[in-house]
């Protein structure tokens, strides 16, 4: 991997909006990947850190909306674990924000560009 | 049996011409396990179903791999067609080079396809077949409350064919109709008699239910009749337990008196055949405390009418907005100012208080922007609606969770109308929050609907082993089982020794949550696997 | 058994969900090229939080009837004649000519590509449009005005371009039941002309809002590309007043969510809501207008005329209650929270069928306790062609509708 | 259940700094349940690891292993293939599993990757709570079954200390129950309050934390 942005997408909400981006014509930087995942409790601390231990980037964990989750907590565990994640990544000396999680709905796909965009700035900013 | 991969790729129409597909077969056809590496123009029609079914017969493949577009347009399609092909559906695995890339990006985008489709290669040498068979469910159901809404679900029930078994912890049917006059009241007796009369219909009166076990089509219901204790099963459970109303003294400065009275007392004055002295001037009071409710509105309106039809006093309302949001209750608004009632709205909570054996109320009014003040002989106080007795400790009986006010479930619009977290049980009516008229008896007909469809067949077709703890690794720590929102996971004995998790298919909703919490990585959830996982991030960026 | 389903919209989605689920082959009915109705372009009003507007509950319905084998979608099309009764109707449908067969259109995008109109005679699909497919306008095509021109059926690789159709008539017979579910219109606020809609282009109603959101994100004035800092939302366009004996019950919570997400988008944002009572019931709703009570001012009363101002402002002359005057204001924009009014075609399918409208000019329903009723047997009504409703209560009285339709079928049998 | 949190990065980098190839030892019982020494949390460190190493362009040759208790020497024998092929071991069991690891192999450096702090129960989801001392004198059938030498702050044998708060918390902190409280309300329902009026001499105390409370902070 070279400096990849790895983005974990529950099939429930990021995974459409990342589709609709895709319909919309709305473009975002090449180098994101997409894992569905069922829902983004689903995602472990290990996946991250195996993500960005191979050469990405950044990770991120896209999950519905705040009280939205159809598994009632599967979202909020998720922002916990990148939480966790982040400081495991501080500890080691590397940027914690390299992790991140984010709630967004599956018809928004202006959303979706966002969150992508601010997460590039972010790492080129660090020059990666 | 050795992994043998086939590959289709799909250009739709020819039109992804940012990706470069004869450069992406050269790439992929090399790989070990791929048997073979198709261009297609348009798998997504007759053509291309008839092309990935010769070739995966002619072929023997054991491992599909699709890349076009969104899984969301042709995930369900592929799935059957692999079925249709004697495949094991979750042997297909697809990467979407449509939507995620082709469109997604402008200029030349054949290596990130590329990657995409190794990915999907990378995740498909690890995928398991996930066996389906048909579990056999209870076809009956249980109902708690014998009010309105417990009676009618029940009857409803029955006229598609399910026994329903309807549990009151009265003594008699009726619930809050019971209170009720005007057209409600005028429904009870024939309701209650419909429900009698019905033979399908299990009525157990004066029985609580006190614990639940089990899941869905195979539930353990413990309820208690007077002294005895009954366990029985049951495919699904509705909940139509109800509310109270009650007026709560943070909420309003004075104590119910004989000229401060709640809505219920007024309904009795008003059925009385005779009154002392019919008062002249009457106010209402509500918006006091929160405004989230509808029933306030809904029962001033219906009393001051009735009060304005029976005594002809002088109505005045108090509020801050007249709640008109549901079916018909504008219309009402309408006829109570046509029919003298006054409607004052504040901003700030009026001053209460007592006058000379009468009730004066200070308020500013907003439309008029003046302060008035008012003596009335009988002031009628806002009541709320909480949830009934008891649904707290059923709640917890059922390990479901509760909103701010107590009410079943919390809002969550994925689960909305009637379903809790919990696969079959349901909530309908006001024990779920403040309904009218209209949205109560679409919930009481949506949840037959789905009760009718869980269980009518007898059966549910589940997916044997898709998440599935290892015995072996498995130290019976009970994490998963505290972590799973649809209470799907408990502990078993096996080969008579050892305890451990085990998930039920029946109830369980395939988030993976207790696979990621698993401390002692015991639990694997085929498609989504640790491995398949790690797999897919593994193949980003080799090619 | 089969069960027409008229209107593709979220309670007739969900209607035709619920009875493929239980066995029943449906044929779903929708007027446009598409299905989804109106609730496919609104936008998720998510700030930092959820706000639960429950528009994101259309898309994943609308992908999984698109691959229901049991649901025939007849998009282009209307009832035009109905026959039999309950249990054995026989249903005339219209198609008017489609141009682009939706079942062979791959959305490839190829035809757009050499189509040589400005603006381009063909057009692409929303983004959840079900079908996904592309559409052919028939006042810009070159082909269907002059028959000039073909590039677009000689490049399309599936041969899903067909010109020169008729309208088609076809009978569905067998149909056990119908279930209504056509929905509303939206009101045109053209028809309070002192509102200025229409003629000024900062007045705008809730529903562009949405639109503008769904599609471009954020929102900025036509007139000068900036986000708007004054924002005014006018309640009850077109409910509550002598023509609309009703609550529209969508615009108080769609307004105030909206106000939410601007306010957010753009924190230097004032939002003022004119209103006659707020609708704050609902779960969870107070404690969302608790919270923004404070950063929305809320004005009591309708105000009486709205103008143009100068540097593309909106004047808009109300009564300050309190001080007991006439005020004028100037704002950035004017949202006028437009109400749900009953569709003007209603009564044209209410001939067909045989059922009644009410006096608002919604479909009658059979009794208080028959919501989903009518006076005719085997028709039922789903959403808000029965009366106004939000998209939670759209989807269960689509699945209501789909139980009585079981039950009557049940039992007739 | 021995409750255990794993070490700070620093201190576990510095240690195993010397050596390139090492194993990271998991133990399949306490530490597994509590979320600290389980397959899960060696395959994070283990990331970890190489994460730090590779930064400094030194990656950290890592090799992963859980047995199910590593306090028992049959069943730490079982890794010596891979404790072979190493140049050290980090072990993330309780203090009890390092020691029989570094007995078993005795030529090879075993390292602690985690701080054993206490004997404690679930409170609930991600929470343990320390009930006993392990003081070796139990004596929990005077007191109801509440251990006044851990549950009170002071550890008070003959409590309560006087400083009580209202609704019977701690007067060191607030957040916590006053353990004599708890002991007085348990002995009520029993019907016991005599034992309340009983003296007992002072203990022979060995250094104990007290109250413990480690809270996980991922779900």
């Amino acid at each position: 991997m070279n400096g990849e942005i790895i983005a974990f997408c529950c099939e429930h909400s990021a995974y459409a909006a990342a589709d609709a981006a895709g319909k919309q014509g709305l473009h975002y930087p090449e180098k994101l990947r997409v894992i569905r995942v069922p829902c983004a409790g689903r995602v472990d601390i290990i996946h991250m850190l195996k993500a960005l231990e191979e050469g990405a980037a950044a990770v991120l964990v896209l999950g519905c909306e705040d009280g939205l989750c159809q598994h009632l907590t599967g979202n909020v565990r998720a922002k916990e674990r990148v939480k966790y994640s982040g400081m495991l990544l501080t500890e080691v000396g590397i940027d914690g924000g390299r992790v991140g999680m984010f709630n967004l709905a599956a018809n928004a796909p202006h959303k979706f560009i966002k969150i992508i965009k601010e997460m590039n700035e972010r790492i080129k900013k660090q020059g990666r | 049996m050795p992994v043998k991969m086939g590959i289709f790729l799909c250009n739709c129409g020819g039109s992804l011409k940012n990706i470069d597909f004869p450069k992406v077969r050269e790439n992929l056809e090399d790989l070990e396990d791929v048997a073979f590496v198709d261009i297609s123009h348009n798998l997504c029609l007759e053509e291309g179903e008839k092309a990935i079914t010769s070739r995966t017969l002619t072929e023997n493949i054991n491992r599909v791999v699709i890349a076009a577009c969104s899984p969301e347009f042709c995930e369900r399609n592929f799935a059957r067609l692999l079925e249709k092909l004697r495949l094991n559906p979750n042997l297909l695995s697809l990467a979407n080079i449509r939507e995620q890339c082709s469109w997604a990006h402008e200029g030349d985008v054949t290596r990130k396809a590329l990657e995409l489709i190794m990915m999907a290669v990378d995740k498909a040498r690890l995928l398991q077949p996930v066996e389906r068979k048909e579990v056999a469910v209870n076809k009956e159901a249980l109902v708690v409350g014998g009010g309105f809404c417990g009676m009618k679900s029940s009857l409803e029930l029955s006229q598609l064919g399910i026994r329903p078994t309807l549990v009151e912890r009265e003594p008699t049917l009726g619930g809050k109709l019971k209170e009720l006059e005007g057209f409600y009241g005028s429904q009870r007796e024939a309701m209650i008699k419909a429900v009698e009369k019905e033979e399908n219909i299990e009525i157990l009166t004066s029985a609580e239910v006190i614990g639940v076990e089990g899941k869905i089509g195979d539930f353990r219901v413990r309820i208690r009749r007077e002294t005895k204790e009954i366990l029985r099963t049951f495919g699904a459970i509705v909940f139509a337990t109800g509310y109270k109303t009650e007026i709560t003294a943070g909420d309003f400065p004075l104590k119910l008196g004989i000229n401060i009275i709640s809505q219920k007392r007024l309904a009795q004055m008003l059925q009385a055949p005779t009154l002392e002295a019919s008062p002249e001037t009457i106010g209402f009071i509500f918006d006091l405390s929160d405004e989230n409710s509808r029933f306030p509105t809904l029962a001033t309106l219906n009393n001051a009418l009735a009060v304005k039809q029976r005594w002809g006093s002088e109505v005045y309302v108090f509020c801050k907005n007249v709640k008109v949001d549901s079916e018909g209750v504008e219309k009402l608004y309408r006829e109570a100012r046509e029919k003298g009632v006054m409607f004052l709205k504040f901003d700030e909570n009026p001053k209460i208080s007592a006058d000379d054996g009468r009730v004066r109320i200070d308020a500013g009014d907003t439309l008029l922007g003046e302060e008035i003040a008012l003596t009335c002989d009988l002031v009628v106080a806002e009541e709320k609606l909480l949830p009934a007795e008891g649904t707290e400790g059923l709640s917890s009986v059922l390990k479901i969770r509760t909103d701010s006010q107590g009410f079943y479930q919390e809002e969550n619009v994925h689960l909305y109308p009637v379903s809790s977290e919990r696969k079959g049980i349901f909530f309908v009516g006001n024990c779920r929050g403040d309904l009218d008229l209209g949205r109560v008896l679409a919930d009481i007909s949506s949840v037959v609907a789905i009760v009718h469809e869980l269980l009518s067949p007898g059966k549910i077709m589940v997916e044997v082993e898709r998440v599935k703890a290892d015995p072996q690794k498995c130290v019976a720590c009970l994490t998963c089982i505290r972590a799973c929102p649809h209470r799907a996971i408990q502990l078993v004995q096996i080969d008579n020794e050892k305890v451990v998790a085990e998930i039920s298919q029946l109830a369980c909703d395939k988030c993976g949550i207790c696979a990621a919490i698993c401390p002692a990585k015991a639990i694997k959830f085929e498609g989504y696997s640790d491995d398949q996982i790690l797999a897919q991030i593994e193949a980003i960026g080799v090619s | 058994m089969e069960i027409v389903v008229i209107g593709g919209g979220i309670a007739g989605i969900t209607s035709a969900l619920e009875l493929a689920n239980s066995g029943f082959t449906v044929h779903l009915i929708e007027k446009e090229a598409r299905i989804g109705g109106q609730a496919a372009s609104f936008c998720c009003k998510a700030t930092e939080v959820c706000s639960k507007c429950s528009a994101c509950l259309l898309p994943q319905r609308l992908s999984e009837i698109a691959s229901y084998p049991q649901i025939s979608i007849l998009t282009n099309s209307t009832v035009v004649g109905v026959n039999g009764k309950l249990g054995n109707f026989q249903v005339e449908v219209c198609q008017k000519p489609q141009y682009i067969s939706p079942k062979k259109c791959i959305a490839c995008g190829m035809c757009i590509e050499v189509c040589p109109t400005m603006p381009k005679a063909i057009q692409p699909p929303p983004p959840e449009a079900v079908p996904y497919s592309y559409s052919i306008g028939e006042s810009q095509c070159l082909y269907l005005k002059r028959e000039e021109c073909n590039l677009c059926r000689e490049i399309c690789p599936t041969h899903a371009i067909i010109f020169g159709q008729k309208p088609q008539r076809q009978k569905l017979n067998n149909v056990g039941a119908i279930i209504v579910a056509t929905g509303f219109d939206v009101f045109n606020a053209r028809e309070i002309g002192c509102l200025g809609y229409g003629r000024y282009p900062n007045v705008l109603t809730g529903f562009d809002l949405e639109r503008i959101f769904r599609n471009q994100g954020s929102l900025k004035l036509s007139s000068n590309a900036k986000e708007p800092k004054k924002v005014a939302f006018i309640q009850c366009v077109g409910s509550r007043d002598e023509n609309h004996g009703y609550c529209s019950q969508v615009c108080c919570k769609y307004a105030m969510r909206l106000a939410r997400l601007i306010t957010y988008q753009n924190p230097d944002a004032e939002v003022t809501i004119f209103y006659i009572d707020l609708q704050t019931a609902g779960k969870g709703f107070a404690q969302f207008y608790k919270e923004y009570q404070e950063s929305i001012r809320f004005i009591r009363g309708v105000p009486i005329e709205i103008s143009e101002a100068p540097s593309d402002e909106v004047e808009v002359k109300f009564e300050n209650i309190a001080e007991g005057r006439v005020e004028r204001e100037n704002f950035d924009l004017v949202t006028l929270s437009v109400g749900i009014a009953p569709r003007k075609d209603s009564w044209e399918l209410a001939k067909v069928l045989g059922i009644n409208l009410e006096d608002d000019g919604f479909f009658d329903i059979k009794g208080p306790l028959n919501t989903t009723e009518t006076n005719v047997d085997g028709v039922f009504l789903a959403g808000a062609c029965q009366s106004p409703k939000d998209i939670p209560d759209s989807i269960a009285h689509g699945i209501s509708a789909a139980e009585r339709a079981m039950e009557v079928l049940q039992r007739c049998q | 259940m021995i409750v255990a949190e794993r070490k700070p990065m620093e201190e576990i980098l510095q240690m195993i700094a010397p050596y390139k190839k090492v194993l990271l030892a998991g133990c399949g019982t306490c530490v597994a349940i509590c979320w600290t020494g389980g397959e899960k949390e060696v395959g994070i460190l283990s990331s970890q690891l190489r994460l730090a190493r590779g930064k400094e362009g030194d990656k950290t040759n890592t090799v992963e292993a859980t047995v199910e208790r590593q306090c028992e020497k049959e069943m730490v024998e079982e890794l010596r293939d891979k404790v072979e092929g190493v140049e050290a071991v980090l072990s993330l069991a309780c203090g009890a599993g390092i020691q029989t690891m570094a007995e078993v192999f005795e030529d090879k450096p075993v390292f602690p990757a985690v701080n054993t702090t206490f004997l404690g129960s679930p409170e609930g989801e991600g929470v343990w709570l320390e009930n006993c001392g392990a003081c070796g004198d139990c004596f929990l059938d005077r007191t109801g079954g509440i251990c006044p030498m851990v549950r009170c702050a002071k550890g008070i044998l003959n409590g309560p200390c006087g400083g009580t708060r209202k609704g019977g918390k701690c007067e060191i902190d607030p957040d916590k129950d006053c353990g004599w409280v708890l002991i007085y309300r348990r002995l009520e329902k029993q019907g016991r309050l005599d034992l309340m009026r009983k003296y007992y001499p002072p203990k022979n105390f060995r250094a104990v934390k007290r109250p413990g409370k480690m809270k996980a902070i991922k779900a």
